[in-house]
């Protein structure tokens, strides 16, 4: 069974459609690359499944319908993301935010908060250590008392990749990770994808205009046109589909 | 002379229990034990006036912390502050006029008030945000006035409802010493319960719901229960004030709760600085004893008797020139003041701070 | 009749607070707690010109307003000016600051008399008679038309004008808006006067109908709603919402109970803004878009 | 040679009064030149561009040291609308749109209009067609990469002599990207307008650019024409990502991303 | 007086020390502050004179705005710092409760000079309240009812106007129920909140509902707008207000034949030797009020000097509280009689009202000193 089936997935607003009709479904531990012109509904398709836009049709997350689910509620069953223009808090450091993004998995009662109970702060201690090892995974280790918007943009995208992980989540969606980092910082993003997916089995759906990285490492690309699929498969065959070369690649790809 | 092993030295946290403790450093515990020392020996040597300006100062500060808590972390903006320490004051006034309610009931029935009140007034929140929210809670605030309003003149206390002191077991609080100590522990208590708050889940809820709805909604925090949770939380704190604003000052009246001191309670956290507890309490100290602190400034000019006629109007004036001095120059309010004093001591001799890397 | 002549009034009243705020608004997402303040200065200023230009009522009027432009600019060029970029909530209360400032230079300057431009300037202020036997008088006429006028040159310098545009670009990024080339300083004076400028005719205009103390104030309080439902950002909006609060206020106080005309304005803004968080002409402040 | 447009002499940025971010680089831009500005994470290089725009305003920072002079003008510390209007013209990384204004007037706030706007606004309209079918939309509804192309479009309608984009090909579709690179160097050869940009991607920053700085930990580490930063082995290992950077033909061995091994070698240029 | 508390101890003092708060800024100060200035001018000339009993007065004024909190702050200040052996309250009714509890907490008198009268001190009395205050609740409302019914001819179809604060809608809530046993017909009753743009709406239902009376007894700004948006809409029945210090010099600006103002202070137009006294006294002092506006603060000097006077040297609050509670104060013309006080009345045993209007080009009285026992 697919971990996330999209079915018929249709999205409009006011009289522009976004999305027509997309399906695709991601497999247990894929590596899913979903690319397409600007403008295409990668985003949008992105914000259906986690419940921020409400696009009709279905959305299956191991199996269960999650479509009219909360953003929150499909959070809370394990599906994480990033986001395409980071969205950090930017006043909170390092680790407040990724202990934010560990929200879902925090589970202590206002009541007993207020009065800091021994069981708050075993909580707030193990989840703490929980986060700290994301930090070693990214490594943020420098950064983690520092706020988030004094970091620079590259490193910002490492924080918002580190708190949709902060999660533990079962299926991650990234949005344009790589856009605004470098050469280096990409190998280093690439080098923690590939770790996070073989060391814990993470599903991936991964939006990227970054050619080479795509045909180096999904397993299977998705290519959305004004909300249509254009063409789906292994990257090899994808990215020298003629259609896919006009609508989006250009002449050298 | 030499030693084999490695030697080690600093600052080091060996567990991240370490990094929740409050109290890190040893100049905090002395600075904390001197506050402590200070605050229970005040009531020893100061005047009853000065101990009512401090009560003042402890009673604002509850409100202004519980503001704090809705506005300068949860971002939820509300002018209905005013209204929710009235209700407060009222519930108390009512239920001590009405059945003689002694405090220990008055006390969580105000707090019960403003959770409900909490709920109601955090309902618009759900769908408005910033300054439309806070007109909305402008409205509720002025549905408790026309409630209190027509409570009072109904049933004839058109010039206020009296309240007699709270007592327990015969003793009657009326000293001033006593309140002071009353206070003085319940705008701890208050603040121990948001320091707690903030340090756990919620209060990163709500900072993050503060930044943006929709991305911590995908976060997976529950946007609309944390919007009312801090609404609930704050009302309660907000009532309780209330209440032992009615005790303290023995009567409860509409007058006292008008916008304007709505919109000095957002004074309080703006001028204290927004997102800081510390500024808070800053802020209550300054807003209650600024005008008093002006006024006795304005006396010590020579010959100030013969303007006896303007000199009110003159020290309303100031209050508004020095309010925009302050705003202007300082916008971070007054911890901005305090933590550039901070960074000048710990980076001295230097300027500045080098690049990236270092903590905080 | 005579109750939609009250309407009519009322919501002119209203209207021409509202615009006051919406400018400035637009500029700096700032909402002006000082309007009201302004605005009553702008009344006491015609007790000064009337002294000077004793004799000239008109001059003495015409000299009070273009005085409160020149208030209004300096408000933005001593103090406002100081506050852009800075947290909305400080501005707000600069401005609530600087509203305190104002009154207590007021009574300084003036005492806290009630005062009658009118009479200072030796206008008298009949009441007409309108057809169905509805009254209004003198300036209460004169307001309605200086509503209208004002709106009918505010609307045609914004549309026409780029500098609608660019006051709502300044207003919601001032630095890419500067960037842009957009000079600040002189978007927001401009608001500033504008604002000012139409806050003083609604003092002048009221005081001239029935006198000035120091609690004028409080009634730019009451256009707040107003301007709310309207959508604080909207000229248009500022018109629509005085009317539909005038409406909802003068039929209450004529068929329910007067008391609650204090609170009703603002139980209709509630129920409006629960429909159209924004308001009704206004534009949707936070684009949810991640 | 062509005069120099733009010069940055020993400047040095502070934020918040404490936080050094540049410290003293010098660098300048020549009339009709395209430079890139390289470099790491954190390198200083949006702050850079931000000093030189007078950006800084709202973050409470300032050039405390050092002079930056543009055609003449000392514009260190000047309010941005000054700068805008001498032609200084920036794409900041983010916030780069008006987000309630539609994309038709966010084409048209922009102050020193070009004269002849209607064919530059064709002309824009030509070059992101994206762009034509949204023009009713708000721009804070846009996708990230039709935001970009809005922001880089009413850079143009300022009519800049100098335009700088951070960020060049940010969210920005391979097609659009050559698209863009290909119309940047006509807008330069044909109205003379001098680029400064910041691209995070060197192959396609080195391909357009006359010249090159890289950045590190605020400062100028290196700088060149492009073929002497194309041959540099640092550039070519840690920019381009070709094979192991032993300067051999570099067209052809572009390492994988599936093999990257950890590089620690942030302090290497140090020295 | 305006110096902060530090913990020092009170210095040995050589004068009565007597505590005001009052509105002196905000918007009600336009009542308030020139009864406190005529009540400053009075004792600065009584301290010109030597003083009462060979001391001086030291008067200490604090501002309220109006505003409970900062009135019970500044009575608990006078009391505990300024060690105050006498307050007196010139503000609005919310200003009430807490200065109350303040004085009654610390056993120091309270005198009540230019505010409405609470009903603590009508019979019976609370022992540490006083009032000077021309105006107070229902009897005001009996005498102008009284007035209407004597002057009336046929009908009366009463209409009220009251502002919506518990003081003024209690009384005119009072006012109404005594209408309808007086063989009245009440027709309306607007409510009206102090912050109005328009009157006229309020007005419109008022007028509709024909009265041929209406009595409003309100803060000044609600009678007269409230008149002159009738006015405005072409209704030409009579009115009656009280007879606040703005009076005088609204009649004259009104000119309007069909107003009265019912009062317990003798207007200026009467021309009394004291009236003489104070213009030269407020014109000496360079006060920017109107000496038509000074009477209240002037009569609550008068009562302060006298009770002074009889508590003789040294006093303490125990001591002023008995010399007014025995106070006979003779207001030289300014009331209608003496102002006497009690153990258990400390309003005044008798109450006099005169009614104004303007007639002929001139404020004239309708109505000599009318007078009410009170029980
Ligand atoms: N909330 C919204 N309201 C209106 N239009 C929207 C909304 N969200 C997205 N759109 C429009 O839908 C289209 C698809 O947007 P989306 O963000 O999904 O594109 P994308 O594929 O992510 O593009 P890019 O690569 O540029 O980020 C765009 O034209 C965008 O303007
Ligand atoms: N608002 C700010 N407050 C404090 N420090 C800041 C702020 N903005 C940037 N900095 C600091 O300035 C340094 C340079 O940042 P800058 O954004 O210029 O880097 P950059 O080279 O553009 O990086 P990137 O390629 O990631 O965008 C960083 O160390 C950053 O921490
Ligand atoms: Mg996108
Ligand atoms: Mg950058």
């Amino acid at each position: 069974m697919a971990e996330l089936a999209v079915d018929n997935l249709s999205l409009r607003f006011g009289g522009l459609t976004v999305l027509d009709n997309v399906s695709f479904a991601v497999e247990t531990g894929e590596l899913f690359a979903l690319i397409g012109p600007n403008g295409a509904g990668k985003t949008s398709a992105l914000n259906c499944i986690s419940g921020i836009y409400r696009g009709t049709g279905a959305v299956r997350f191991r199996g269960q319908d999650i479509l009219g689910l909360k953003p929150h509620q499909i959070a809370r069953q394990g599906l994480a993301r990033t986001f395409q223009h980071g969205e950090l808090f930017a006043q909170m450091s390092v680790l407040e935010n990724l202990l934010t993004g560990r929200h879902a998995r925090i589970g202590t009662h206002p009541l007993a908060e207020m009065l800091f109970l021994p069981s708050v702060k075993r909580a707030e201690i193990a989840h703490r250590e929980a986060v700290e090892r994301i930090i070693d995974v990214v490594e943020l280790e420098r950064y983690r008392h520092a706020p988030v918007g004094a970091l620079p943009f590259g490193l910002q995208k490492i924080v918002g990749f580190a708190r949709a992980l902060a999660l533990e989540p079962t299926t991650l969606l990234l949005d344009e990770p790589s856009a605004g980092l470098n050469r280096e910082e990409r190998e280093n993003l690439a080098r923690f994808i590939l770790r996070i997916k073989h060391e814990l089995n993470v599903t991936i759906v991964w939006i990227e205009h970054d050619m080479q990285m795509i045909s180096d490492l999904a397993d299977r690309v998705h290519v959305l046109d004004y909300g249509r699929t254009l063409a789906e498969g292994r990257p090899e065959v994808v990215l020298n589909d003629p259609a896919v070369l006009a609508a989006y690649l250009g002449t050298a790809a | 002379m030499f030693r084999s092993t490695p030697r080690a030295s600093g600052y080091y946290r060996t567990g991240y229990g370490q990094d929740l403790a409050l109290i890190q450093t040893r100049t905090e515990r002395i600075s904390l034990a001197i506050l402590v020392t200070l605050a229970i020996a005040l009531p020893f040597i100061a005047g009853p006036f000065l101990l009512d300006l401090a009560c003042q100062v402890f009673l604002a500060s509850i409100g202004a912390l519980s503001l704090m808590l809705l506005t300068g972390y949860a971002g939820q903006i509300s002018l209905g502050h005013a209204g929710l320490i009235a209700a407060g004051a009222f519930t108390t006034g009512i239920l001590a006029r009405e059945i003689a309610a002694p405090f220990w009931i008055t006390l969580p029935a105000s707090a019960l008030t403003g959770i409900l009140l909490g709920l109601i007034f955090g309902l618009p929140s759900l769908r408005l945000r910033g300054l439309y929210l806070a007109v909305s809670t402008l409205a509720l605030h002025f549905i408790v006035i026309y409630l209190g309003g027509e409570y009072e003149t109904k049933r004839g206390f058109s010039t206020g409802i009296l309240i007699d002191p709270p007592s327990l077991a015969g003793f009657k609080l009326t000293d001033g010493r006593a309140w002071y100590f009353v206070l003085l522990l319940a705008a701890a208590a208050s603040l121990m319960i948001c320091i707690n708050l903030l340090r756990s889940s919620s209060g990163r809820a709500w900072r993050a719901v503060h930044a943006r709805e929709t991305v911590a909604e995908a976060l997976g925090i529950n946007v609309a229960g944390y919007k009312l949770l801090v609404f609930v939380i704050s009302s309660s704190m907000t009532s309780v004030a209330g209440c032992l604003f009615a005790y303290y000052r023995g009567f409860v009246s509409i007058e006292a709760f008008d916008l304007f001191l709505s919109i000095q309670y957002v004074a309080m956290i703006i001028i204290g600085g927004m997102g800081s507890l510390l500024g808070a309490l800053l802020g209550a100290a300054f807003v209650t004893l600024f005008p008093y602190l002006i006024e006795s400034l304005l006396a010590l000019l020579p010959n100030i008797q013969k303007f006896a006629g303007d000199i009110f109007a003159v020290n309303y004036t100031a209050f508004g020139v020095v309010m925009i001095l302050f705003l202007v120059f300082e916008p971070l309010g007054l911890v901005g003041i305090w933590r550039r004093l901070q960074n000048y001591f710990l980076l001295w001799p230097f300027k500045y701070r080098p690049l990236t890397g270092a903590r905080k | 009749m005579q109750l939609f002549i009250n309407i009519i009034v009322l919501a002119s009243i209203y209207a021409l607070i509202a615009c006051g705020y919406v400018l400035i608004y637009r500029v700096s997402r700032v909402l002006n707690l000082a309007h009201g303040e302004l605005m009553m200065l702008g009344a006491y200023l015609v007790l000064a010109t009337a002294s000077l230009f004793a004799g000239h009522p008109l001059v003495a009027l015409g000299a009070a307003v273009l005085l409160s432009i020149v208030v209004g600019a300096m408000v933005y060029v001593f103090l406002m000016r100081k506050m852009t970029g800075e947290m909305v909530l400080a501005a707000i209360l600069t401005t609530v600051a600087l509203g305190i400032l104002i009154r207590g230079v007021i009574v300084l300057v003036w005492s806290a008399q009630q005062q009658y431009p009118a009479q200072a300037l030796n206008l008298a202020n009949p009441s007409l008679t309108l057809v169905g036997d509805g009254h209004i008088s003198l300036w209460s006429a004169v307001l309605v038309a200086t509503n209208i006028l004002v709106y009918g040159a505010l609307f045609g310098f914004l549309r026409f004008g780029r500098w609608g545009m660019r006051m709502r670009a300044a207003g919601q990024n001032p630095l890419l808006a500067a960037q842009r080339g957009i000079n600040l300083h002189t978007v927001y004076a401009l608001a500033w006067g504008l604002s000012t400028l139409t806050g003083a005719l609604a003092g002048i205009l009221m005081a001239l109908d029935s006198g000035v103390t120091g609690s004028m104030p409080i009634i730019a309080l009451k256009a707040f709603p107003a301007a709310l439902v309207g959508g604080l950002d909207s000229l248009a909006g500022g018109l629509v919402g005085a009317l539909i609060i005038a409406t909802a206020e003068v039929l209450l106080i004529y068929y329910v109970d007067p008391l609650l005309s204090d609170v009703v304005p603002f139980l209709v803004l509630l129920a409006m803004l629960i429909v159209r968080p924004w308001g009704l002409f206004g534009t949707r402040e936070e684009l949810d878009r991640v | 040679m062509s005069s120099v447009l733009l010069s940055v002499e020993k400047a040095e940025v502070v934020y918040k009064r404490a936080i050094t971010a540049v410290q003293g680089i010098s660098l300048s831009v020549r009339d009709g030149q395209i430079v890139a500005l390289l470099g790491t994470n954190g390198a200083g290089k949006s702050t850079t561009l931000r000093a030189i725009s007078g950006f800084l305003g709202l973050d409470d920072a300032r050039v405390t040291e050092g002079a930056i002079t543009f055609d003449g003008h000392r514009i260190e510390n000047r309010p941005p609308h000054e700068i805008a209007r001498r032609g200084v013209v920036l794409v900041p990384e983010r916030e780069k749109v008006f987000q309630n204004l539609t994309v038709a007037e966010n084409l048209a706030a922009p102050v020193p209009r070009a004269a002849d706007k209607r064919r530059l606004e064709d002309q824009i309209y030509q070059f992101f067609p994206r762009l034509a079918d949204l023009r009713g939309r708000v721009g804070g509804l846009l996708s990230g990469g039709e935001r970009q192309m809005l922001a880089i479009a009413s850079a143009l309608m300022c009519r800049p002599r100098l335009l700088m984009i951070d960020e060049l090909s940010l969210g920005l579709a391979p097609v659009v990207v050559q698209d863009l690179t290909r119309r940047l160097i006509m807008i330069r050869d044909q109205l003379g307008i001098a680029i400064l940009l910041v691209e995070q991607s060197a192959a396609v920053a080195l391909s357009i650019s006359d010249y090159a700085y890289v950045m590190e930990n605020g400062r100028i580490v290196l700088d060149g024409d492009r073929e002497r930063l194309n041959s540099h082995q640092d550039v070519q290992e840690f920019y381009l990502g070709q094979s192991d950077g032993n300067g051999q033909d570099s067209t052809t061995a572009r390492r994988s991303y599936r093999d990257v091994k950890q590089y620690r070698r942030s302090r290497r240029w140090y020295g | 007086g305006m110096t902060l508390a530090l913990a020092l101890p009170a210095a040995a003092q050589d004068a009565y020390v007597v505590g005001l708060t009052g509105a002196l800024t905000g918007p009600p100060s336009s009542t308030y502050a020139p009864a406190v200035d005529a009540l400053r001018i009075y004792i600065d000339r009584v301290n010109g004179a030597g003083g009462v009993n060979g001391h001086k007065i030291k008067l200490i004024l604090e501002d309220d705005s109006a505003q409970p909190s900062k009135a019970a702050a500044n009575t608990k200040k006078l009391i505990t710092q300024d060690k105050a052996i006498l307050v007196v309250n010139a503000s609005l009714s919310s200003t009430y409760a807490p200065i109350m509890q303040e004085t009654k907490n610390a056993g120091v008198p309270l005198l009540f000079a230019s505010g409405v009268c609470p009903k603590s001190v009508y019979p019976p009395a609370d022992p540490l309240q006083f009032c000077t205050t021309g105006y107070a609740a229902n009897y005001d409302s009996q005498a102008a009812l009284d007035f209407i019914k004597a002057t009336a001819k046929g009908d009366i179809k009463i209409g009220f106007s009251a502002m919506a604060i518990p003081l003024s809608r209690g009384e005119i809530d009072h006012a109404e129920s005594l209408a309808k046993t007086m063989g009245m017909t009440p027709v309306d009753k607007e409510v009206i909140p102090p912050p109005t743009a328009d009157y006229t709406p309020f007005a419109t239902k008022l007028k509709n509902a024909a009265p041929n009376w209406v009595y409003s007894w309100a803060p000044w700004v609600t009678q007269v707008r409230t008149l002159e948006a009738l006015r405005k809409l072409g209704w030409t029945g009579d009115m009656i207000a009280w007879a606040h210090l703005e009076s005088e010099a609204e009649l004259a600006r009104l000119k309007d034949e069909n107003f009265y103002v019912i009062g317990a202070n003798a207007l200026f137009q009467d021309g009394l030797p004291i009236h003489k006294d104070i213009e030269a006294a407020a014109k000496a002092a360079g006060s920017k009020y109107p000496a038509t506006m000074m009477t209240e603060g002037w009569i609550g000097g008068m009562a302060i000097e006298a009770a002074l006077k009889s508590a003789g040297w040294p006093a303490d609050a125990a001591k002023v509280r008995t010399a007014l509670e025995n106070l006979k104060l003779d207001t030289k013309g300014l009331r209608g009689g003496v102002i006497e006080w009690n153990k258990t009345n400390h309003f005044r045993t008798r109450v006099d009202y005169r009614v104004y209007k303007w007639s002929g080009g001139k404020i004239t009285r309708v109505q000599d000193w009318k007078t009410y026992t009170v029980k």
